[in-house]
């Protein structure tokens, strides 16, 4: 299975990249798929979510289609 | 509850109050514009990116929990995006209720959300 | 702060956005509508009248008070007088601050301090 | 001396009038002047002014001009 990454803001600098796709499997994580693209990545004032809901970095990917890394967000 | 959520990259247009019954006893307006000094620093503006999908997926629950403690009748929701120059909103929400007290802590609490669990970020960065 | 007070017997017409700054972050309005229903009963309209060389003292001074707890800019504030039908408004305020929550205090202990300290009335008794 | 004497609302009708001029001396409150005009008033519901400030009914008029009867307000 394919995943389709998403870095917003901030994370977009930091990773370098605005949308990748990577290949993955059920059971990895945000953080496993994260982590095989950039392994210095430094995750703790990041969020991740799974088709557009809120999850820990170590939930697994189940059969989401995307990934977002968010950082602290600032609407308003 | 009626609600309209709308992301413009166009300045934003106030549109005219429409009262969906007899019984609105009020209606309370934020803007939130953007202003010159930001943490010291002289801006000329704000850029403003959202995840749009998923902050109109998490508006939506925000406006469900909240308007199951504080019944209002109808949000309306304008954030833009893109540049936004000194002095122009970024933000729009309009609350319709019976009374005045439901609309004030539904905005005030929704406006407290929308700057921790909302994914649209501001940056001073990139100029027009 | 600049504060304006206007009574008027007309349809109040929401005065044009004018920010005194360019550091106005958040402007808060508050619109009063006359619902149909009051104390179970169904009205058309109701009638205000104020004592108005009074209530302007009086909102004045609670204007200075609000203002020097919760600082803001700018304060307009229009009340209607004479008939008002249902779905019109009886009363604007605008508020405008640097940071909403001055703005949000300001504008709540306002509409609170003008229901019970101001020289205004409405009665359902006479129609237009 | 003279004070002109306002009723607004509810104590319009209680009154019977919206506007009146008594003579008063300076020594007379809000009370004794109205109670002078109208010895029946039930004041404890009304509120009284002297020139567009609130007063109790005991305090004594001075060289005010003008006395209001307010009943409880309903603005907004």
């Amino acid at each position: 299975m394919t995943i389709t990454i998403l870095a917003f803001a901030q994370a977009r600098s930091l990773f370098g990249f605005s949308t990748t796709t990577v290949s993955c499997d059920a059971a990895d994580t945000p953080r496993t798929v994260v982590l095989r693209l950039v392994p210095t990545a430094e995750l703790t004032a990041l969020r991740a979510a799974l088709d557009c809901e809120y999850v820990s970095w170590d939930s697994p990917l189940g059969d989401a289609k995307e990934l977002a890394i968010l950082p602290p967000v600032s609407g308003g | 509850m009626e609600t309209i959520i709308t992301f413009t990259e166009a300045p934003i247009v106030i549109p005219p109050l429409n009262l969906p019954s007899r019984e609105i006893g009020a209606s309370l307006e934020f803007l939130g514009i953007v202003r010159e000094l930001e943490k010291d620093s002289v801006l000329k503006g704000l850029n403003y990116e959202a995840y749009e999908s998923m902050a109109r997926r998490v508006l939506t629950r925000h406006f469900e929990e909240l308007g199951s403690r504080h019944p209002c009748e109808q949000v309306l929701f304008i954030h833009r995006l893109g540049w936004v120059p000194v002095g122009e909103a970024s933000l729009f929400v309009r609350v319709l209720s019976s009374h005045r007290q439901e609309a004030f802590l539904f905005l005030d609490a929704l406006i407290t959300r929308l700057k921790t669990d909302v994914p649209i970020w501001k940056s001073a960065t990139a100029g027009p």
